[in-house]
């Protein structure tokens, strides 16, 4: 038995590793994935006064604070029953949305990008921000950094701070938005959007020109027949703020349709020894572990599970691209884990042009930003959908609202288990016996993993799909046998 | 003569000072020219191995951001202290233990068994739990151990600076950087840098009166007039015993402060100054009256403590005698 | 003026003068029974008659009430004049036969018996003569008007309404001072008045306080002033020629500002009555110390004689020493002067009274300069001493000697029997207590009290007329029981500390401050509302707080609860308090 | 030193306001009363001045109890200093409580000048409580000489 070690930086530190061991023959054996850190927010927010949770459970990823941050305040709301006056809402949304282009942005062109735009293969040096720049032009960098400054401005302008936003309160949001700020945020909106474009035709210019990739993503190495999770709002159309969660099975057609609330119904963790993240499952399907297919209650919720657990767009331009997809990757749904890169771009799109949709509105000027909760606060679950997956807060408080019970479900976590099995998969499809194992043997591996983007600021907390990759080569006898590895981005 | 070198560290953090680093935007570039970056895991790859080969004291800065909470954390503060010339602590986590460190107000065991048992959606009939080194069918498998209690970097290792903040705004970042780059002295060790000597209140602007209080109001019970001190409207604002240098944000934004850049110059324990100053200025000279106006005040310690717990004089709660 | 002859003798009077008032002014005595100075005449009993001469002949008239007239001659007892106060006489008695006055005038009118009977002889034999002196003294003097005539004829009486209790009798008594019968008696009920003269001897509404007092005039005392409750009376304003009597007088406060200030507010004497079983209160001749230094007092009530409550001397006195100090139920501590004054009072009694004196004393504490000398001195001139607190005194008399005397029970410890000793008169030696007031004052000033509830003086040895709080001294009993010798040392004692600081001009006072460093403040103002003294300004302009230094008295208040740890307090800064705390923990 | 048997001795840090119960502690010893000699006095200008950092570093640096003493309400030579002392005792026990030490460790007491007595008679009072409640250890993972071994045991064992 051999186990080949990969790590992110030596098992001495802490963002995710995995290990793959190989029988005798030097097949792989099994891979295992594993999460070392654990924060206890669940068990240490107990007692913490409800209406503070959006500003601590922002503290669970500086990375998307933002999603804690509405996922809690929408809890809030639930547990003192109010409803927030629409221009509240609009103002949460509008945040919401800024936050998932500069998001969006940074994974495409710095993390998932490299590997189409510069080639699995290319020597690692090059596969990173610096390389896409130089393949598309130098003033596409700048004008990442340009969009990520103005989409943190925008948050920072609406929640009070760029990282973890201040605003949310139960029933609205405490802070006004001025005239002034509302015409800076409308010009930054406009740059959104002509930078979703701009990127659109980057992806169609360097990924789907190139007739490898295509197949890259197509192939069956990176494909897995899972269960999609999404929100969508009343006309099925996909959301990222507010609606109902809807899961399509393997074969696309709608398996459950829940509101936040009833999340307990429809989901459950499992606990393995190994790691301190759960893994998320279909509890009517069950937990079967590590397997694909309409038994296994094992699901994805990413930007590729979204688009197929909607039946579309709510924005024209986004819509477009939808359709466009699904014709070229064969209609719905789509189970290639790498054309997850491509859903996010179409979301990054969709996120711009709702940005500027609501940054034109008239109503977020309006004074009307709060309704002052009457109700004994109770019990309330909120929900959105974080870039890298479906995010639930589900509070519990006694008569005063104090937290008596609280229950977090984070994005990167559901995606815990078809990442690991996206590993194995990639690892039984690369490594075999006597192959060497080379650099571009390691990505392959990794690009299964980072397609999931996973924030492991939530559950580790490496910045998005950061994992250079060492490979340790142990004999039986778990001595050293080569090591080899590679610098990544 | 050859470039400064740079590393940068987080262990148990949100990764929010490691965004608040990029969110310097263009100057990142200048950052990333003027040092010789041998150690950043979360935007460069190198590994441990090399920064165990290194000379000791051959890093010549380190920012190291987030808590002590686990075996991993402590041995890799262990080995920059040892590898850097000038060890900094960045960021709330680093520096007082910041929200994470509210785990010290429970035990590790509460912790396991709410993540792993008692959580609604948790099913895990076998009571399994995460364990230190487990032997799967294959081999061995271990992760780090997970200590009772979160610590700041200064309670693992001697320290040299704190740049405070949740996260260290990037406008102190920088003013940092820039001081360092352009060669400033540095102060004596132990100060504080990238914030200023006195509170949040001088950054916020708002009028304020003698302060006589009846009443606590949550920030759910009322809409706060925009242009009066929170605390004369009866909301509890940290902004009095925080020190100053984020700009007094939250404030800004209509929300109380709740002291994420840590305890003013000269007070040694953030929270029980407030508890001081608060209780002073309640306005009842009657037990029993006192005692109800206090009860208005929902969680005491969670509020006057938020980022500081681990840094506290009491540092965690009691294991009940 | 006007001239006019009585009996004789011719004098000037002012006009209006009545004969009565000229003869008196000539030493001429006249028989009244209805008259009194103070009260308008009322001619009613008729016994001043006297004669006047006029053209038409002679004329008896009341002299009571006839004013003089110029080239008057009047004869007040003349044959002709004294036949008719005789006469009038006979008829008073006739129907007061037992009225010692009336048989008084008629033995000096040389009238041996009435020739005539009373219709109600044996009925109504009550002594009031119907001169209505009372009725009008409530009227006019008292303003009361609670008393008037009631009936006519022979059943005319003076009365209240209806025969019932008068709502409008205030009891000032006048009605009984003026009776000149004294069938109207004026009985006060409780022994106990406002000063001991009260008990010793009669007491008015205007009176010396003491005789030795400074300055040295009466006070009125308001609430038995008749004219406090009915607007009357004011005869002492009439009466009072240089027209110093002012009831207008109100209390008034006079605010001054010093730097310094003696507590010497004194004692209060400790008041028997809650001790039952020495009957202060409830038997007549038991005295406390300060009563007997009264009768003691040469100028006193008695004018310095021992006098039993009926007049008498006493034939034997027992002097109780420790009443309420020494004494677990009441004060622990020993109140000092007692001792001394008991011994004096025995002198002093044995030297007035022949009589025999018994001291009950626990030990004699004569510890003073010469004191022991006159101790053995009293003992020498016969003085009884006996070791023994006093069980009880109670009242003797189951013989008819015994009338009026009081047994004091005891046991003389040191022959250790138990005795009865009987005596006219029992001194009550009773203790030095702090005022009343002290805990109002101690609040007022700051000062703190011991145990026993005197005031604290700031070091029992080192600094014994100081306190606690700069430029504030005590002095005399107000800091504990002491004699006069003491009280005069320490109160001299005290005046000294306080001239040498008038006479530095300056004060010097404790470092301990509280300063704001404005390199820390943010004008969070959290301090601003805690200063009792206001010491602590907000600048608006420079956004920080700042300490009124002169005004600031260091608590310490505000440096404890600013949350900027901007506030220093030199003397007990926090440096200093943690090294303290590693100090007294370091073991 | 401590131990947690009968003969353990508590530590008390009793923080006196110089104008009232330091006094008052001077004259039970002047009058030579017996009291349990645990108490570390600490003198303050008033019962105003105690920062509860102070309470706080006490138990910090080993103590097992805190009295805070000062003038009986009204009779502050502050005019009120001593019911800020109140207020903030009264806060300071809630804090005590989450942190998970008795509440009955911190004492607030009004002992005037003449109440030596009472001084002896609570610092024995007190004294006797604390022996009962036994030793406050104060987990102190803070000093990182203190650390190595201690924390090393700290697994995550189910």
């Amino acid at each position: 038995m051999r186990k080949i070690l990969i790590d992110p930086v030596t098992r001495l530190e802490g963002h995710g590793k995995i290990a793959i061991f190989l029988d005798d023959d030097g097949e792989v054996a099994n891979t295992y994935f594993q999460v070392p850190e654990l924060r206890g927010f669940e068990q240490f927010c107990v007692g913490r006064p409800v209406e503070e949770m959006p500003r601590i459970t922002t503290r669970i990823c500086g990375v998307c604070p933002e999603a804690h941050h509405m996922a809690s305040v929408k809890a809030c709301d639930a547990v003192f029953h109010v409803e927030p006056p629409p221009a509240a809402k609009k103002l949460r949304e509008l945040l919401y949305s800024a936050f998932f282009v500069g998001d969006h942005t940074l994974h495409f062109y710095a993390l998932g990008g490299p590997d189409f735009v510069v080639g699995p293969d290319a020597p690692p040096a090059e596969r990173n921000i610096l390389g896409v720049v130089k393949k598309v032009g130098l003033e596409a960098g700048q004008k990442v950094i340009e969009l990520r400054k103005r989409a943190q401005r925008v948050v920072s302008l609406i929640g009070g701070k760029a990282i973890h936003p201040v605003t949310g309160v139960p029933g609205g949001v405490a802070k006004r938005l001025t005239a002034e700020e509302r015409d800076e945020i409308v010009g930054h909106t406009a740059y959104f959007l002509e930078f979703a474009k701009f990127t659109i035709g980057v992806f169609d210019q360097v990924v789907l020109g190139n007739q490898a990739y295509v197949d890259m993503i197509l192939s069956d190495t990176y494909t897995h027949r899972l269960y999609s999770m999404g929100t969508v709002d009343e006309n099925n159309k996909g959301n990222f703020y507010d609606g109902k969660i809807r899961v399509v099975d393997p074969d696309g057609k709608e398996f459950v349709k829940f509101p936040a609330r009833d999340y307990l119904q429809v989901l459950a963790e499992h606990v393995e020894p190994w790691t301190y993240l759960k893994f998320p499952f279909l509890k009517q399907v069950g937990w079967k572990g590590f397997v694909e297919g309409k038994d296994s209650g094992v699901y994805r919720a990413t930007p590729l599970s979204r688009l197929n657990a909607a039946d579309g767009m709510a924005t024209p331009l986004a819509q477009e691209q939808y359709e466009r997809m699904y014709q070229t990757l064969g209609g719905k749904p789509v189970h290639q884990t790498l054309a997850t890169h491509w859903a996010r771009v179409i979301e990054l799109l969709y996120a711009a042009e709702r940005a500027a949709e609501l940054a034109r509105d008239d109503e977020i000027l309006s004074d009307k930003i709060r309704t002052i909760p009457t109700a004994t606060p109770s019990e309330g679950v909120g929900c959105v959908e974080a870039p890298r997956g479906t995010l639930y807060h589900h509070y519990v408080t006694d008569e005063r609202g104090i937290l008596r019970k609280v229950n977090l479900i984070v994005g990167t976590t559901n995606n815990h288990a078809p990442i690991a099995m996206s590993i194995r998969k990639a690892a039984h499809g690369v490594i075999r016996r006597g192959v060497e194992i080379t650099d571009g043997v390691l990505n392959r591996i990794e690009m299964a993993f980072r397609a999931y983007d996973p924030c492991f600021g939530c559950a580790t907390h490496s910045l998005p799909g950061k994992m250079p990759l060492e490979v340790q080569v142990f004999d039986s006898h778990g001595n050293l046998l080569t090591s080899r590895r590679r610098e990544s981005v | 003569m050859s470039k400064p070198k740079l590393a940068l560290y987080w262990a148990a953090s949100c990764g929010g000072c490691e965004v608040a680093v990029l969110d310097v935007a263009e100057k990142i570039l200048d950052v990333a020219g003027f040092f010789d970056i041998v150690f950043w895991p979360c935007a460069m790859d190198f590994k441990y191995k090399d920064v165990e080969a290194m000379a000791d004291g051959d890093i010549d800065l380190c920012l190291f951001n987030g808590a002590i909470r686990n075996s991993e954390n402590e041995s890799m503060a262990h080995l920059l202290r040892r590898k850097a010339k000038v060890l900094v602590a960045f960021g709330s986590c680093a520096v007082d233990g910041c929200i994470p460190g509210l785990a010290n107000l429970t035990t590790r065991e509460a912790i396991l068994e709410s993540s792993y048992q008692l959580t609604p959606s948790t099913l895990n009939p076998e009571g399994t739990r995460p364990l230190p080194l487990v032997a799967a069918p294959e081999g061995e498998l271990d992760i780090p151990k997970f200590y009772e209690s979160v610590r700041t970097l200064a309670q693992v290792v001697p320290v040299d600076y704190f740049i405070p903040g949740c996260p260290p705004q990037p406008p102190q970042i920088l003013t940092v950087m820039s001081a360092i780059m352009q060669g400033a002295v540095l102060p004596p060790a132990g100060s504080v840098i990238g914030a200023g000597e006195k509170t949040c209140c001088e950054e916020c602007g708002r009028p304020r009166k003698e302060k006589h209080l009846k009443h606590f109001y949550r920030v759910w019970e009322i809409e706060t007039k925009p242009e009066e001190c929170l605390l004369d409207q009866g909301v509890i604002c940290m902004g009095p015993a925080t020190r100053s240098g984020c700009g007094a944000l939250c404030v800004k934004a209509n929300m109380p402060c709740r002291g994420c850049y840590g305890a003013a110059p000269n007070v040694i324990d953030q929270g029980v100054k407030m508890v001081s100053a608060i209780s002073s200025v309640i306005d009842s000279q009657d037990a029993a009256e006192i005692d109800s106006i206090l009860d208005q005040i929902a969680d005491p310690v969670g509020t006057f403590y938020r980022f500081s717990v681990p840094n506290s004089i009491l540092h965690r709660k009691q294991p009940s005698a | 003026m006007i001239s006019l002859t009585i009996d004789g003798k011719t004098t000037e009077v002012a006009k209006g003068t009545t004969i009565l008032q000229a003869a008196k002014f000539l030493d001429i005595k006249i028989p009244t029974l209805c008259y009194h100075p103070l009260i308008k005449p009322f001619a009613a009993c008729r016994l001043c008659v006297v004669e006047t001469k006029t053209k038409w002949g002679d004329e008896l008239v009341p002299s009571c009430q006839v004013a003089c007239r110029d080239g008057m001659v009047v004869n007040t007892n003349n044959p002709h004049v004294l036949k008719a106060r005789r006469f009038i006489l006979e008829m008073m008695l006739a129907r007061w036969p037992n009225v010692p006055i009336l048989r008084k005038y008629a033995e000096e009118a040389g009238l041996k018996a009435t020739r005539f009977t009373s219709a109600l002889k044996d009925e109504r034999q009550d002594a009031c003569i119907l001169c209505g002196l009372c009725v009008r003294a409530c009227d006019e003097v008292v303003g009361a008007s609670a008393i008037s005539f009631a009936d006519r004829g022979i059943q005319r009486r003076v009365s209240t309404p209806f025969n019932l209790e008068s709502e409008e009798c205030i009891a000032c008594g006048a009605c009984a001072l003026v009776c000149p019968t004294s069938h109207i008696k004026f009985e006060v009920e409780d022994h106990k008045g406002k000063t001991p003269e009260f008990l010793l001897g009669p007491n008015t509404a205007i009176y010396v306080p003491t005789l030795q007092s400074v300055p040295r005039v009466p006070v009125i005392d308001a609430e038995s002033c008749i004219h406090f409750k009915t607007e009357g009376c004011q005869k002492c304003v009439e009466v009072c020629e240089p027209c110093a009597v002012n009831h207008k007088m109100v209390d008034e406060e006079i605010e001054l500002n010093v730097g310094q200030v003696l507590i010497a507010t004194g004692f209060d004497a400790f008041d028997p009555t809650p001790m039952a079983q020495y009957g202060y209160g409830r038997l007549d001749n038991i005295y406390t110390g300060l009563d007997v230094e009264r009768m003691l007092n040469a100028t006193g009530p008695t004018g310095g004689r021992v006098l039993l409550k009926n007049g008498q001397a006493p034939r034997a006195v027992g002097i109780l020493h420790c009443i309420g100090s020494r004494d677990e139920n009441h004060h622990r501590y020993c109140s000092r002067v007692c001792c001394m004054f008991a011994l004096k009072f025995s002198h002093l009694i044995k030297e007035r009274t022949q009589g025999e004196v018994y001291n009950f004393y626990i030990d004699i504490r004569a510890f003073g300069k010469g004191y022991e000398e006159f101790y053995s001195r009293v003992l020498h001139e016969g003085a009884n001493v006996i070791r023994g607190k006093v069980a009880e005194v109670v009242q003797a008399g189951w013989s008819k000697r015994d009338e009026g005397t009081l047994l004091i029970r005891c046991e003389d410890t040191l022959i250790g029997r138990f005795r009865e000793i009987p005596v006219d008169m029992v001194v009550l030696c009773n203790a030095i207590e702090p005022r009343r007031d002290a805990e109002q004052v101690g609040r007022l000033f700051g000062l703190s009290r011991s145990p026993d509830g005197f005031f604290l003086e700031r070091h029992p040895k080192l600094d014994p007329v100081a306190t606690t709080t700069d430029g504030l001294f005590v002095a005399g009993c107000a800091q504990g029981p002491k004699d006069i010798p003491d009280s005069v040392a320490q109160a001299s004692a005290a005046a000294a500390r306080m001239l040498a600081t008038i006479a530095k001009g300056a004060v010097e006072i404790d470092p301990v401050r509280a300063e704001i460093d404005e390199l820390y403040c943010s004008g969070c103002r959290i301090c601003n509302a805690l200063c009792p003294y206001k010491a602590i300004d907000y600048l608006e302009e420079k956004n920080v707080s700042r300490v009124n230094m002169p005004l600031c008295k260091g608590c310490g208040t505000c440096v404890a609860a600013c949350p900027a740890g901007a506030i220093t307090g030199s003397g007990f800064t926090d440096k200093q308090v943690y090294a303290e705390l590693e100090g007294v923990l370091s073991v | 030193m401590k131990t947690n048997s009968k003969n353990f001795e508590p530590r008390i840090v009793g923080f006196l306001c110089n104008w009232c119960s330091y006094t008052g502690a001077d004259l039970a010893g002047t009058s030579r009363m017996k009291s349990a000699p645990n108490l570390r006095i600490i003198r303050l200008m008033c019962s105003g001045r105690v920062d509860p950092s102070f309470i706080f570093r006490a138990f910090q640096l080993g103590a097992d109890g805190i009295l805070v003493a000062g003038c009986h309400p009204g009779d502050c030579h502050y005019q009120e200093g001593n019911f800020k002392a109140l207020r903030r005792v009264l806060l300071l026990k809630r804090i005590l409580r989450e942190f998970g030490i008795d509440e009955r460790r911190l004492r607030l007491e009004w002992i005037s000048a003449a109440e030596g007595e009472k001084f002896a008679k609570v610092s024995t009072e007190f004294t006797e409580e604390l022996r009962a409640l036994g030793p406050l250890r104060l987990e102190t993972s803070v000093l990182p000489q203190s650390l190595g071994g201690e924390l090393e045991t700290q697994e995550v064992a189910a």
